[in-house]
């Protein structure tokens, strides 16, 4: 084979659907040049279930069983969104504490997420340590939720008009106690990932994304923060107990995967205090914790939630009856994921490991190898033709060296 | 010397070494956990997956070299064998030769290149990323790990040959009481983390990147012998660098037994550390440093060594 | 501005993860027991639930299957709830009618190797219609609904009969209801459709 | 019991495949690996590829993409390997059964050794559920 | 000319097996307009409207309310329990009538081409559906109205009270 | 928030052919599909608005579809509507106004049939690659079976 030819066949280095360590299986096909990325190809489908087709099947009160499956680790944002976009169809308020226990399980959520998201960060740039350390640091805060939910994910406390469950008051010292902890935790972690010359080393100026970059591709959350475009939900459409408690939005400018990691951190300290202000809120009162809903006219509502990923957007429409009719739910990483394309290219493999975990998207490895017949501007569809293909040009590099 | 001493003492550095390298792996795995605050493997850890390996299955791929598949493994093994039979026996007696010190070098150079033979012959392109990492971390560590015996070679009067080294060392002191010694040994150190792949430098086998590399296509028993030269490796490495620089060790005395066993705990705690408070780095930041500065420094350590400091 | 200590606070925290106990539980060796609101595994409670099948109708899973069977005259409704297909979101328990009927328990260790062996079930006894043959509801939910309503239940001729006979009073309305349906039959064990259809026979009938 | 299927059930390397799960039981089987449950003190390792499992943990409903990927993951594991259906979407499909994505549920696809229900499972559910293959082992 | 209207023999119904009606109305799945429709006639036409209201007192969730004594069930509380079925006294409430997650039916409206009938109507075997003008019908007993496009004959007691819709 | 209505309108002009203000946040807009290209590029380029998503919906007689903006200042979401012909659903596609929108409309295309013409890559992408065609699983029809 020429040598043109050659270079029309890059190295399609594939990172998932399957990864040990990743949650949700999705595919990346990342065009190489030896070690330099080319292209990113973003395949999704591996973790579709249809979710918006089902949920006209459900009744109104399942769909929020259904929409908080949709992700386990934003396992509230979804309901909180949905609940929010039934609430702006009908119009109603909800009770003032289910707007603080919304606000703090919403909140519980974001802490336990960006933990999450340090630990993986950590792992993908094969720093252990701190993958065990995060982990281990939101055990306590899984471990309320076991307490005060009944379970460590999925909590169930959402609810078209209110929340399932109530506070107890002999819970709230248990919630205090653990923020107590946790803030000593971060604070360290915060403190050794700014400091961290290796840390710096590997992610200052990796996988930029610009004001520009954001605007394209409609990214939100940390993301969008990071590079210094300030939204969030909770600011701007406040919601819940966000307009009664003082916090403020954490940006920074340079759009790294460093100044990501920054914003995910100190916006933890901030979670921690629209938490403690939240029970302060509660602490000792009694309250209704549900608005009595009785039907669900027909018409059409927009419920938005800053999830610890960005903003959540779910978009309902009723015909009148107790199914919802159309069903749109976008999720955060479905805006943040394609700006892979602006920050990837050009960088090496090890570091989009870094970058697409930078998004917090949920994305895995282990997919064996595909080649692109660019030349042909087709896909081979054939799997293992693909894999064939591949195999034969290993055979060729192992030759050639 | 006879042959059959030679071989002796192969078949014993061998299962010495499997075993013992099995255990200090399990103190690395055993103390990362605890400094992760787990409470990490049992004793017998590594033993048990090396039997399990034995028992599965072994696949070849299809579209894999058969022999070289095979062969690889097997031979790293007896590379980093006979390397540890010259670090232990073959160098204290007089059956050392000159130049065993380089020999030895090379030899424990080739469990890598082991691994890049068996991963090019397995067809998998998540392999072939793996291998381009091995080879050009190979190419990386291997200058300063050079250096690092040059300048122990020099320190001691100029020779290559370990006993001389090892002799060396015991009547004037290690080497790494002097400048140049802490120089080489840091090299050293770094250059074997490599050379183990552990953390910084376990990018041949980034499970977060390429998901376990150039052993991707291995299973088995195949698996089993590339963990047993690890093990192997994992005592040699330290041995020939204890060689180099801390005055060897000796096997005639309980002192000298005892003394040789706490200075390979020290090597093997600063792996460890290291290991645990570092994120991997990436292959251009790997190979500047082992070509940019951890060779600056070899450099200046040989003059260092030359001036006599 | 902060002053810089690089890795200074991982080695400390690193000292400290290795001079202290481990972090870890000591499950499987010891027993765990979760917290008391823990989602586990939910079982029904033979003496409570009634058999209305309401946690069918809610739980947003169908986790819970029912199946009404009529055999040899006697007719058997089957609650069967399957742990493999559960969420355990508790909406089956928070909308028991009777509160207790079905419950959550804490049990979280169901792995199983097949699926039999996992299952709950609860079986009640139907109440049929004497003329269509329909089922009209479980015999415990009939008394349930007696209980709720009190007095307003003997408007009820099948929830009176249900009371007589728990109360074991012999009564002479045991025969077959016979077509035509007419007014009189109202008072026998008759199904909602044909109670409406006694109901309007005499109108239908001048029709 | 011979020494091999001893050595077996010291040293258990799990491989994690996810076939259109809501990521939570995934979650929460790496949550096995972390300080609080740590199924290291077993000897198990969670490992990059197939080759090198001796246990498949599988998650997810196994939509209809998934399918040819998790059957080569399995033509792939070296035997004998356990395979453990963890979470009620890949033990049955859970809420996603009428779906028009569904390919699976798992035990459609590959023959399952265990099944651990829960949504998801807690940490303590799964090792009790492995701690159950085991002792079905011989 | 009058516009055509869905005209129901609601205690048709009763006497006669229904199955195999279809709806077209198809924004969920299983959606049967119908069931929704006699729903509402049961609740409007056929409840005797008692005194105590049985239903309401039985309701475990609080899902059935009167409202200007009509009785009203609300369609995102109620469990489907079928205990009002089981209280009411009239026969009133049917089991497959109060369903958990309810159909709706817009009566075809905007629908239909030129001529053509609605799928309910055509799949309706037993005659208690038909697609007809007001003047069509001989009969006008018992007729009502609901809204502007459908006819119900449904045995009213109501009327023999003197109260009207 | 009056302000963005009459901003909307002063851009947008004549060729809004129904407003519909649902609260002070949630405001819907139909347009004809031929202004779509232009309406969008005032939206979002002009006006600077957010582009959050779009969603297809299909109706009995038409296919709606509705492209969201947020106004995060303001906090309002402004959606603008089309409706597309029942029979053969086409609509330019805004790729080249907005990039990111393309993997929604690569969506839209696959579950719900609607065709963006101009659109560089209208490939399977939640559904694998041999999914039968004109099986539209968001479609109402597929209850049918
Ligand atoms: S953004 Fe990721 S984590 Fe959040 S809901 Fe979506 S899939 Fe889940
Ligand atoms: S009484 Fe409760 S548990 Fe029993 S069938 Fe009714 S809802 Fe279910
Ligand atoms: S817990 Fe939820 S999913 Fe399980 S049976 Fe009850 S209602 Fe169904
Ligand atoms: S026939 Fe009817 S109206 Fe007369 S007493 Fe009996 S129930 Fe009352
Ligand atoms: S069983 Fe539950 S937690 Fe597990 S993948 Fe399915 S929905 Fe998610
Ligand atoms: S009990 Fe029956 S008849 Fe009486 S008000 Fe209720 S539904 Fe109407
Ligand atoms: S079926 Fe509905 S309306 Fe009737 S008693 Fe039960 S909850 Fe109330
Ligand atoms: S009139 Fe139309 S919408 Fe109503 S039930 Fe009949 S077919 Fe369905």
């Amino acid at each position: 084979m020429n040598n043109k030819q050659q270079n029309t066949k890059k190295v399609v280095v594939p990172i998932g659907p399957y990864h040990p360590l990743l949650e949700e299986p999705e595919f990346f096909a990342l065009y190489c040049e030896g070690e330099k990325v080319v292209d990113v190809e973003w395949q999704a489908g591996y973790n579709h279930r249809g979710i918006e087709k089902l949920s006209e099947s459900k009744h109104w009160d399942q769909v929020t069983f259904l929409v908080e499956r949709i992700c386990g680790i934003c396992s509230t944002s979804h309901p909180f969104a949905y609940c929010n976009a039934i609430e702006d169809l009908l119009g109603i308020t909800v009770p003032e504490r289910a707007r603080y226990i919304r606000s703090i399980i919403g909140e519980l959520e974001r802490l336990h997420s960006h933990l999450l998201w340090v630990g993986l960060a950590g792992h993908f740039l094969g720093y252990n340590t701190v993958f065990m350390w995060a982990w281990k640091y939101r055990e306590p805060v899984l471990d309320i939720f076991e307490i005060i939910t009944g379970n460590r994910n999925h909590y169930a406390m959402f609810k078209i008009g209110g929340v399932r469950r109530d506070i107890e008051n002999e819970d709230i010292p248990k919630i205090r106690k653990v923020l107590g902890e946790l803030k000593g935790k971060i604070e360290m972690l915060t403190g050794a990932v700014l400091d961290d010359p290796v840390l710096a080393a590997r992610l200052k100026g990796v996988g930029v994304l610009t004001k520009e970059h954001i605007k394209n591709f409609g990214a939100v959350g940390p993301v969008a923060r990071a590079s210094g475009v300030d939204i969030d939900v909770r600011k701007d459409d406040p919601y819940a107990a966000y307009p009664l408690v003082e916090w403020k939005v954490i940006t920074t400018e340079n759009g790294d995967v460093f100044d990501k990691a920054v914003v995910r951190l100190l916006e933890c300290f901030e979670s921690m205090k629209i938490i403690s202000q939240c029970l302060d809120a509660i602490e000792g009162k009694k309250g209704e914790i549900q608005a009595e809903v009785r039907e669900v006219p027909s018409g059409e509502g927009i419920g938005r939630h800053e999830a610890p990923r960005g903003e959540c957007f779910h978009y309902i429409r009723s015909d009148g009856t107790n199914r919802p009719t159309r069903h749109k739910i976008r999720a955060p990483s479905y805006v943040n994921i394609p700006t892979f394309k602006a920050s990837c290219i050009g960088q090496t493999i090890a570091d989009v490991a870094i970058i697409l975990a930078g998004v917090d998207p949920c994305y895995c490895c282990t997919e064996r190898v595909a080649v692109y017949d660019v030349e042909k501007k087709k896909k081979l569809h054939n799997f293992k033709y693909l894999v064939e293909k591949s195999k034969e040009k290993t055979e060729k590099i192992r030759k050639e060296i | 010397m006879s042959a059959l001493y030679i071989f002796l003492s192969f078949v014993m550095v061998f299962l010495s070494f499997s075993i013992c390298g099995m255990l200090a792996m399990w103190i690395d795995r055993k103390l990362t956990a605890r400094l992760q605050f787990r409470v990490g493997p049992p004793w017998y850890q590594n033993f048990a997956d090396f039997i399990k390996l034995i028992g599965k299955e072994t696949l070849i791929p299809e579209k894999a070299n058969a022999f070289m598949f095979v062969a690889s493994p097997v031979l790293g093994l007896i590379a980093t064998t006979i390397a540890g039979t010259i670090i232990l026996f073959i160098s204290r007696t007089d059956t050392g030769f000159p130049a065993d010190a380089i020999i030895v070098l090379y030899l424990l150079a080739v469990p890598s290149i082991a691994i890049i033979l068996g991963g090019s012959a397995s067809g998998n392109v998540l392999a072939a990323v793996g291998i381009s990492r091995e080879m050009k971390l190979l190419l990386g560590y291997e200058l300063p790990f050079i250096c690092a015996l040059v300048i122990s070679a020099i320190k001691s009067g100029t020779t290559t040959s370990l006993g001389s080294i090892i002799q060396f060392q015991q009547q004037n002191g290690m080497i790494l009481g002097s400048f140049s010694g802490v120089i080489g040994f840091i090299i050293g150190v770094l250059a074997l983390q490599g050379k183990l792949g552990l953390v910084p430098f376990d990018l041949a086998e980034a499970e977060g990147e390429i998901a376990g590399g150039s052993l991707i296509e291995y299973s088995g028993i195949l698996l089993g012998l590339f963990k047993l030269t690890k093990a192997i490796l994992f005592i040699a490495g330290p041995l020939f660098l204890i060689s180099l620089y801390l005055g060897g060790f000796s096997l005639s005395s309980i002192t000298g037994i005892i003394s040789g066993i706490l200075k390979y705990i020290l090597i093997l705690v600063l792996f460890i550390l290291i290991r645990n408070t570092n994120p991997r780095l990436r292959i251009d930041q790997t190979l500047r440093l082992f070509w940019g500065w951890l060779t600056l420094l070899g450099f200046a350590g040989i003059l260092l060594a030359i001036v006599g400091w | 501005m902060r002053v810089k200590k690089p890795k200074i606070r991982e080695l400390k925290e690193a000292v400290k993860g290795i001079f202290s106990k481990p972090y870890t539980t000591d499950f499987p060796y010891k027993l765990h027991i979760p917290p008391l609101r823990y989602r586990g595994k939910p079982e029904y409670n033979r003496d409570i639930c009634v058999g209305c099948g309401a946690c069918f109708q809610v739980c947003p899973a169908k986790a819970i299957e029912m199946v009404d069977k009529i055999e040899n005259h006697t007719a058997t409704r089957i609650l069967i709830q399957h742990p493999s297909q559960c969420i355990f979101c508790g909406e089956c328990e928070r909308n028991c009618i009777t509160k207790e009927g079905i419950k959550l328990t804490t049990k979280f260790d169901i792995a199983y190797f097949n699926e039999k062996d996992t299952l709950d079930s609860i079986e009640h006894k139907l109440i049929v219609c004497q003329y269509c043959g329909t089922i009209i509801g479980s015999e415990k939910h009939l008394q349930w609904v007696l209980k709720r309503i009190g007095n307003l239940g003997f408007a009820q001729p099948v929830l009176l009969t249900q009371l007589t006979e728990t109360l074991k009073i012999k009564t002479d309305f045991e025969e077959k209801v016979v077509s035509p349906i007419q007014r009189t039959d109202m008072l026998k064990i008759v199904c909602p459709k044909c109670r409406r259809i006694a109901f309007i026979s005499d109108e239908k009938k001048e029709r | 019991m011979n020494i091999k299927i001893k050595a077996l059930k010291k040293s258990l390397w799990v491989y994690h495949v996810s076939g259109g799960s809501c990521n939570n039981c995934d979650i929460e089987i790496l949550d096995c690996l972390t300080p609080k449950f740590d199924i290291e003190r077993f000897g198990m390792v969670l490992v990059g590829s197939p080759r090198h499992a001796d246990v498949l943990l599988c998650t997810g409903i196994v939509n209809k993409k998934c399918v040819e990927r998790v059957k080569e993951v399995y033509k792939q594991t070296a035997k004998p390997c356990v395979v453990v259906a963890i979470g009620s979407c890949a033990c049955s499909g859970g809420m996603f059964r009428d779906g028009y994505q569904m390919g699976g549920p798992l035990d459609k696809i590959i023959p399952v050794d265990v099944y651990i229900p829960g949504c998801p499972p807690k940490p303590e559910a799964m090792i009790a559920g492995i701690v159950k293959v085991l002792e079905k082992l011989k | 000319m009058g516009m055509k209207k869905l005209f129901v023999d609601y205690d048709r119904f009763l006497s006669i097996k229904d199955e195999g009606i279809r709806c077209s109305y198809k924004m969920h799945p299983e959606n049967n307009g119908i069931t929704s429709l006699r729903e509402e006639i049961a609740f409007l036409f056929a409840c005797r409207r008692c005194e105590d209201y049985p239903c309401v007192n039985s309701c475990p969730t609080g899902a059935l309310k009167r409202e200007q004594g009509i009785v009203k069930r609300s369609k995102v509380i109620c469990i489907s329990c079928k205990t009002c079925s089981l209280a009411c006294p009239f026969g009133t409430i049917l089991q497959e009538l109060i369903p958990r997650v309810v159909s709706r039916c817009d009566v075809c409206i905007g629908r239909l081409k030129e001529g053509e009938e609605p799928l309910c109507v055509k799949t309706c075997t037993n005659g208690a559906l038909s697609y007809i003008e007001e003047e069509e019908i001989k009969d006008k007993t018992n007729l009502y109205p609901i809204g502007d496009h459908i006819l119900v004959r449904v045995f009213n007691w109501l009327h023999t009270y003197g109260i009207k819709k | 928030m009056k302000d963005i209505i009459g901003i909307l309108k002063e851009n947008l002009g004549d060729r809004i052919k129904e407003i519909k203000i649902h609260n002070n946040r949630r405001i819907y807009l139909t347009i004809e599909k031929k202004d779509i290209k232009d309406c969008t590029k005032i939206i979002f380029k002009d006006l600077n608005a957010r582009y959050i998503i779009a969603s297809g919906i299909e109706n009995f007689d038409s296919f709606e579809v509705l492209y969201h903006f947020g106004f995060d200042k303001e906090g309002t979401v402004v959606s603008i509507r089309t409706y597309l012909d029942k029979e053969k659903p086409e609509i330019e596609s805004l790729t080249d106004i907005i990039p990111g929108i393309s993997y929604i409309e690569r969506e839209m295309w696959e579950l719900l049939g609607i065709n963006f013409t101009g659109h560089p890559q209208l490939e399977h992408f939640l559904l694998r690659d041999d999914w039968e065609k004109g099986n539209y699983p968001l479609r109402k029809e597929t209850y049918e079976q």
